[in-house]
C-alpha cells in the first residue's frame, strides 16, 4: 500500500524488482488516509508506505506495524509555482504573496486534511502571509489537483510538491519554500504485522538501497537518510 | 444547535442547501426537455444525446470535475464565453458548485422522467387534441401533470445526489470555505485528518436529516399527486 | 356542412378502402365488430394518418395525401366521443368538461349547466374520473365533446354503455344538435333503433368497404342489407302527407293506399314524411278487420312470399307505389292462399310505428 | 349453485345496501348508470371488500365480514368479464384467452378452439391487444373468462359493444352455458332484450338498493318496474302447456283461455313454460277476427284501462287466470268503448312472441 | 488492441466488466423487492426503508465507503459473521467491489422500477387475479413483464454507475490491480501521477465505450418491449 505520489517512482522500483527477482510485487494506490484506516480495518498489507506521518502514526499506534521497521524513507519540498513562464519570488516572512495573486486564487490540497495542504498552510502561518491570502485559498482534494488548476490557468499560483512541479511544463517553480517554515515533509515506510513473506521485509529494504534512492531522487524526491 | 457546529460548517450546511436546490431547480426544465426528446423524439442524434446524458454517471466524477474545468472555467471556451458575454462565471463559485451538482445529478433526473413520459396513455393526448389543444397545451395540460410524480421523483434524485456530489464539485470548483465548500466537502476533509471521525458523522447526521426531509416531502407530494388522480 | 371522405389504408390484415359523403344531419357508420369503424372515425379526427385519403369539411381540406395536406387534429375543431371514454384522469369531471372550452376560439357554445342537467353528471362535477361507473364516465366524455364547441361531431358508440332512461334522455337532445344547431354528426352504432331514430344518413360498412350507403330511409329497408341488421329488424319504408292533427292529439297521414294515425309527427300539416314499419309489426288480413284495436289498415296486394329459414315467410306487398314487408307464420301463409295478386289488407297498430322510426 | 349476496358500504356519496339471491341460471343486475351494478360484481368477485357483507356460493363462505372472512379473489374460481376489457398488452390473444387456463386445478373447460369459433377472434390468436377494435376487445374477454373454468361467471355488459350479429352468436352460447353447463352467471346489462332473453332471475337495483328481485318473468311484468324498462318494454306472462309440435314445425301451447302456436318451444311436450308478452304486441278486437295472419287469439275480459301520458292507454285484461296487458291508442279505446268487465278477443302475432321472451 | 493497453490496465476493463455485472445482476432481484415495497407496500418501517435506499446517493462516497470498511471488512461485525458461517470476504476482494458499486448504484436502480410499478394499472393484476393467479403468479405474470422497460433502465442506471464509481470503491477495498483496481480507480491513479492524463484519456475513452455499448443495447430491449406492448 503506498500513497499516490509515489506511483510513478514505485513502479519503476517493482518492475526492476520483479524482473530481477521474479518475485511479483502489487502495490495498490490510494490517499493515504484511506490505506491507513483499511489497513486499520483489516486489510491485507505487508508494507505501508505513507504520504504523512500523522497516518502512520495512527496505524502504530493501532499496533500494526511491526517493530523496528518503520523509517523515514523519502521527504520533499514545498514549492510556489504559477501559470506559464513567471518572474521567480523570493519567498521570506511577510513576502507578498496576496499583491501577487491580485484577483487570482492560490490552489493547495486542503488545508486541514491534505498533507500537502498541511505543510503549504503552516508555512504560510510561519511566513506571516496566511491570514492574508486565506480568503484566497482554491482548496483541492489532492496536491495533484491544485497542481492541475496552476497548469490549466484557472489559478495564476499554487503550493504543490517539488515532484509534482517538475512533471508539469506549463507551470514554473516561481520559488521554494525554506524547510524550516513547515515540518519536515516525511514518507515514512514500514512493514506491517500482516506481512509472513520474507520477500516482504527484502522489498522494504530495497526501497531504501541506493537503486531506489536515484529513482526515487529521479523523480525529485529528496532522499532521507 | 449553532453551539455545535462552527460557523464554516454552518455556512456549509447552507450552502450545500443553496447548492443543491438551486442545481436542481435550473436543471428541471433541461431534464424534462431531454426527457421528453429522449422519450418522444426520432432523431438522428438520439442515441447520442442519450449517451451524453449519461456521462457523468459513467465517469469518475474527477473526470468529470476536470471535463468542466476544461470548458467551464476562465480559460475554458465556453467559460470565457459566458464570461465576456453575460458575465457569468463559475469557476470557484457557488454557481460552479452548482453547475457540477446539476450535471451530476442530470442523468438521474433525465431518467425518472422519461419513464414517467413514457407511462403517459398517448391516447390521452389525443383526446386533447380534438378539444383543440395545440401540442403544446397538450403537453402543459394533460402530459406535464401526468408525469408529475416522475418529475417530482427526478428532481428528488437530483437533489440527493447534489447533496452528497463531492469528486466533480471540488475539483471543478475547488473547496473555498464559505463559498465552494459543500457539506461533503467538509466531510471530506474531516475524514482526512486522522480522529476526524466524530465530527465528520455530525456532518453526514445533517446531510442526511436535511435530504431526508426533502424525500419524505416528495414522497408526500407523488403521494398526494397519485391519490388525486386515483380519483379519491 | 358537407364531409366527404375518401380512405385507403391497411394494417396488418386488415384494408379499409371506403369513401363516403356525410350531408348534414346524423351520418350513421353501421357495421360488424372490426369492420374498420374506428379507424374512418379516427382518421376523419386526425388522429390516424392514413396511407391515401382525402377528407373534405365542405369547401376546407382537412386530408389530401396527394398535396401532402393534412391539418394537425387540434386545428380541425371536431368534437370526438371516444368508444372509451378517455377522461382525463388528473382533472375534476367539471375541469374535464370544460377543457375544450379554453381552446374553442369563437363564443357561445352550448350552457355547461344545460349538458349538466341532461346527463345527469351534476353530482360528480367535483369528482376525479378514476372511480366514476362505466356508464358516468361515458357521459362526462359526451359532455366534454359537445362543450368544445366543434363543428362536427364524431360519436364512436357513445351510448352503448347506458341503460335505456339515459338514452331516451340523451337521444332527443342529439336530435336538436342535428337539427337545430345544424351540426352534423358521424355516429358508430351497433343499435338498429339508434339508428332508425337518429341517422338521416347510414353507410353500412363490411370488412373495409362500403357496403351500402345512403339516406337512412332507403338503406334501412334494403333487403341486401337486412342481414347485418337482423331479421327482426327488416321494414320497409312507407311515403305520407301529414294532414292534420286531430283533436285527440293523433296526427292523421295519408298515404295512396290509405289513411294513418299517429301519436306524434315529425312534421307540421302539409309535409311529406316517411315511416318505417317493421315487417314484424305488419298483420295480414283477407276481409277488413272492422272493431279492432289498431287504426290503420291498408289496402294492397300481394307481390311476393319469400320462404324464410324457420317457419316463417317475409311476405311483400304493394300498397299504392310503396312497398311493404310483412313477417308471418308459413302456417298463416298457406292458410290464407297467400299468392302473388291476392288482394289483402295489412293492420298495422299505430303505436308501432313510433316516433323513432321516423325519418325526417 | 346458488349465490347469496348481502352488502352494505358506502363511497363518498353513495351507498350500497343490497341483498339477494341468485338460482342457478342467469340472475340479471339491471339498472340506471350509477345504481351499483359494478360495485355489486366486484365484491362478489373479491375485488372490492365491502365494508359489511356475507356472500356466500353454495355453502361456501367467500366474503363474512363479520367472521373477518374474505377469501381471495384467485382462489373464488369466478370468472370475470369486465365493462372494460382489461386484457394483458403483453400476451398475445391467444395467451391472454389461455391465461385462466394455467391456473384452472380441474381439468377439462371448453374447448378453445370452440370458444375461438364461436366468438370469431381466430384471426387474431397472433395479435397483441393494443390495436384491437373495441368489440374484438370484448370478445377476447369474453372468451378468456369463460376458458378458466370458473364456477361461477360475472359478465359486466358483455355484449353493448357488440353488434347484432355478434350478439345472436354469442346469446344462444351463453345460454348453453347456464343450461348445460349449469355454471350461474351474474350478469349486468342494459338491454331489456338480453334480460328478457338470458335472465332467469332480475335484480333491479336503483339508486344502490334492491327495487325488485325475483323469477324473471315476474320483475318483467312488475308494473312498478315498468318505468326502468322503458314503456314500450311493458308486457306480462302467460302460463301454457306445451302439448304438441305440429307438422309444419309449430309448436301447439296450451293456456287456460285458449290455444296458442309458437315458431319453436323451450321445452318438450308435456311441459309447462311461461310466455312473455309485449303490450304493443297485443291487439284487442269486439269480434273474434277471422281470415288474418295472426294465428293466436285469445278471449278475455277487460279488467282496468290505464290512461297513458300521451295519446295512449294501457288495457289490463284478464285471460284464464292470467293478466294480460295491450297498449292501445286512447282513441282506439273509446272507439272499442273498453271498460271493465267487457269481453274482447286479443290477437297476438306469432311471430311476436319470439323465442327470446320465453323463460324456462 | 493489446499493445496499447498495459496487462493492468486490461485486467482493470476485464474487473470493471465483471463488477458491474456482477454488481447489477446480484443488486436486480434486491432492487425489484425493494421497489415493490417502497411502490405497494404500506408498512411501519416504510419511510425508514426508503431514506436508507437513498443513503448512498446523499453521502459522500468515500463516506458510503467507509461505512461498508466498517460494516463488511474483516473486522466489521457483517463481515466477520458471513465469513465465519459462509466464507464470504467482501473485504478487499474484487466482490467487494461489487457490494460497493451495487450499493452506490442501487437508489438508481430502486427508482426506476418504482417508478415503472407505480405506472402499472392495478386492474389488470385484479384481472389476473380473477383468472385464479395467486400474488405471486400476478406479479410473475403481468407486473413483471410490464415493468420490464423500468427494470431495464434501472439496470443500466446501475450499470453505468457501477462503471464509473470510484470513491467507495477505493475507501472499501483499496486499489490492488487485478483484484480490486477498477477501470475509475485506474484513471484516477493515472490522474495523481504526473503526465498521466494521456493514459487517463484512454481508460477514460474504454470506460464510455463500454457504457455507450450497454446503453445502446438497454435502448433497443426497451424498445422492443414497448413496441410488443403497443401491439404492433
Ligand atoms: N371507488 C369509488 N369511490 C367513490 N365512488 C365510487 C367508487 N366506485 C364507484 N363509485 C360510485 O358509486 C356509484 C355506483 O358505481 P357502479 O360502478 O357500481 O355503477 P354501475 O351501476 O356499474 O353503473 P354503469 O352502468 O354506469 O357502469 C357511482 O355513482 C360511482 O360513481
Ligand atoms: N393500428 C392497428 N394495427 C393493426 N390492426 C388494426 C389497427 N387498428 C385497427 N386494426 C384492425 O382493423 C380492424 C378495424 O378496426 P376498427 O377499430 O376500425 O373496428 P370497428 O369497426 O371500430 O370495430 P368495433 O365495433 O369492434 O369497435 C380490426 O380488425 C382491428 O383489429
Ligand atoms: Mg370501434
Ligand atoms: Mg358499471
Amino acid at each position: 500500500f503506498a500513497a499516490t505520489s509515489l506511483k510513478n517512482a514505485l513502479d519503476t522500483i517493482a518492475a526492476d524488482y520483479e524482473a530481477a527477482t521474479g518475485n511479483s510485487v502489487t502495490i495498490s494506490y490510494a490517499g493515504a488516509n484511506a490505506l491507513a484506516k483499511q489497513i486499520i480495518g483489516g486489510a491485507p498489507a505487508d508494507i505501508f508506505i505513507s504520504a504523512a506521518v500523522n497516518w502512520m502514526d495512527a496505524v502504530e499506534t493501532e499496533g500494526l506495524v511491526v517493530e523496528g521497521t518503520r523509517k523515514d524513507l523519502l521527504g520533499n519540498t514545498l514549492v510556489l509555482v504559477a501559470h506559464g513562464p513567471a518572474a521567480p519570488v523570493e519567498i521570506g516572512p511577510g513576502f507578498d504573496l496576496k499583491g501577487l495573486l491580485g484577483d487570482g486564487r492560490l490552489a493547495m490540497a486542503m488545508v486541514d486534511a491534505v498533507p500537502a495542504g498541511q505543510y503549504g498552510k503552516a508555512a504560510l502561518q510561519s511566513l506571516g502571509v496566511w491570514s492574508a491570502v486565506e480568503p484566497l485559498v482554491a482548496q483541492t482534494e489532492t496536491v495533484r489537483s491544485a497542481l492541475g488548476l496552476v497548469a490549466s490557468g484557472e489559478a495564476p499560483y499554487g503550493i504543490v510538491y517539488a515532484t509534482d512541479a517538475a512533471s508539469d511544463p506549463r507551470v514554473t517553480v516561481v520559488g521554494t519554500f525554506p524547510e524550516t517554515s513547515h515540518p519536515p515533509i516525511l514518507y515514512p515506510a514500514a512493514l506491517l504485522t500482516g506481512a509472513t513473506d520474507p520477500a516482504d521485509r527484502a522489498f522494504l529494504d530495497l526501497l531504501s538501497g541506493a537503486a531506489a534512492d536515484a529513482v526515487f531522487a529521479g523523480h525529485g524526491f529528496r532522499i532521507v537518510d | 444547535m449553532t453551539d455545535w457546529l462552527s460557523p464554516d460548517e454552518w455556512r456549509a450546511v447552507a450552502l450545500s442547501l443553496r447548492v443543491s436546490s438551486v442545481a436542481t431547480l435550473v436543471s428541471l426544465p433541461f431534464g424534462i426537455l431531454t426527457a421528453l426528446a429522449l422519450a418522444r423524439g426520432r432523431f438522428p442524434g438520439h442515441g447520442l444525446l442519450n449517451g451524453l446524458v449519461h456521462l457523468p454517471l459513467i465517469l469518475p466524477p474527477v473526470v468529470t470535475g476536470y471535463l468542466l474545468l476544461l470548458t467551464f472555467g476562465r480559460k475554458g471556451y465556453v467559460g470565457q464565453f459566458l464570461d465576456q458575454w453575460f458575465g457569468i462565471v463559475f469557476a470557484f463559485r457557488w454557481t460552479g458548485a452548482a453547475l457540477a451538482a446539476g450535471i451530476m445529478g442530470f442523468p438521474l433526473m433525465v431518467r425518472a422522467i422519461r419513464l414517467a413520459i413514457e407511462a403517459v396513455d398517448p391516447k390521452l393526448e389525443q383526446a386533447a387534441s380534438t378539444l383543440g389543444a395545440s401540442r403544446l397545451w397538450v403537453f402543459l395540460t394533460v402530459t406535464l401533470p401526468l408525469i408529475l410524480p416522475g418529475i417530482v421523483a427526478g428532481a428528488i434524485l437530483a437533489f440527493a445526489k447534489a447533496m452528497g456530489e463531492f469528486g466533480a464539485t471540488i475539483t471543478f470548483v475547488s473547496n473555498i470555505p464559505g463559498q465552494t465548500q459543500t457539506l461533503p466537502s467538509a466531510i471530506y476533509a474531516f475524514l482526512q485528518v486522522p480522529g476526524g471521525e466524530t465530527q465528520a458523522a455530525r456532518l453526514v447526521l445533517i446531510a442526511i436529516a436535511v435530504a431526508m426531509a426533502a424525500l419524505l416531502l416528495s414522497e408526500w407530494v407523488s403521494r398526494s399527486i397519485a391519490r388525486r388522480i386515483a380519483g379519491a | 356542412m358537407t364531409l366527404s371522405v375518401t380512405l385507403g389504408h391497411s394494417f396488418g390484415g386488415f384494408t379499409l378502402d371506403v369513401a363516403f359523403e356525410a350531408p348534414p344531419g346524423v351520418t350513421v357508420l353501421f357495421g360488424r365488430s372490426g369492420c374498420g369503424k374506428t379507424t374512418v372515425v379516427n382518421a376523419v379526427a386526425g388522429l390516424l394518418r392514413p396511407q391515401r385519403g382525402r377528407i373534405m369539411l365542405d369547401d376546407q381540406r382537412l386530408l389530401d395525401t396527394n398535396a401532402r395536406v393534412a391539418v394537425p387534429p387540434h386545428r380541425r375543431r371536431i368534437g370526438y366521443v371516444f368508444q372509451d371514454a378517455r377522461l382525463f384522469p388528473h382533472m375534476t369531471v367539471r375541469q374535464n368538461l370544460s377543457y375544450g372550452r379554453w381552446f374553442a376560439r369563437r363564443g357561445n357554445g352550448p350552457d355547461i349547466g344545460h349538458i349538466v342537467d341532461l346527463l345527469g353528471i351534476g353530482p360528480l362535477l367535483t369528482r376525479r374520473p378514476g372511480l366514476l361507473s362505466g356508464g358516468e364516465r361515458q357521459r362526462v366524455a359526451i359532455g366534454r365533446a359537445i362543450l368544445s364547441n366543434p363543428r362536427l361531431l364524431l360519436m364512436d358508440e357513445p351510448l352503448a354503455a347506458l341503460d335505456e332512461g339515459r338514452k331516451a334522455e340523451i337521444l332527443p337532445y342529439l336530435e336538436r344538435l342535428r337539427d337545430g344547431l345544424g351540426l352534423p354528426i358521424l355516429y358508430v352504432s351497433h343499435s338498429v333503433a339508434e339508428v332508425a331514430r337518429l341517422a338521416t344518413t347510414v353507410i353500412l360498412l363490411d370488412g373495409g368497404r362500403v357496403r351500402a350507403a345512403g339516406p337512412a330511409a332507403c338503406v334501412l329497408s334494403d333487403p341486401q342489407a337486412a342481414p347485418l341488421f337482423g331479421l327482426r329488424e327488416a321494414g320497409a319504408i312507407l311515403t305520407a302527407r301529414v294532414t292534420a292533427r286531430e283533436a285527440d292529439g293523433l296526427v292523421r297521414l295519408d298515404c295512396q293506399a290509405g289513411t294513418l294515425w299517429l301519436p306524434d309527427a315529425p312534421a307540421a300539416p302539409g309535409n311529406s314524411v316517411r315511416l318505417r314499419v317493421l315487417a314484424q309489426d305488419v298483420m295480414l288480413a283477407l276481409t277488413r278487420p272492422e272493431e279492432i284495436s289498431a287504426l290503420n289498415v291498408l289496402a294492397g296486394t300481394v307481390q311476393e312470399v319469400i320462404p324464410g329459414a324457420g317457419h316463417d315467410a317475409l311476405v311483400r306487398l304493394r300498397v299504392g307505389d310503396d312497398a311493404l314487408l310483412a313477417r308471418i307464420t308459413a302456417r298463416s301463409a298457406g292458410a290464407l292462399a297467400l299468392a302473388p295478386g291476392r288482394p289483402v289488407f295489412a293492420v298495422l297498430k299505430s303505436v308501432a310505428v313510433a316516433p323513432e322510426s321516423m325519418g325526417a
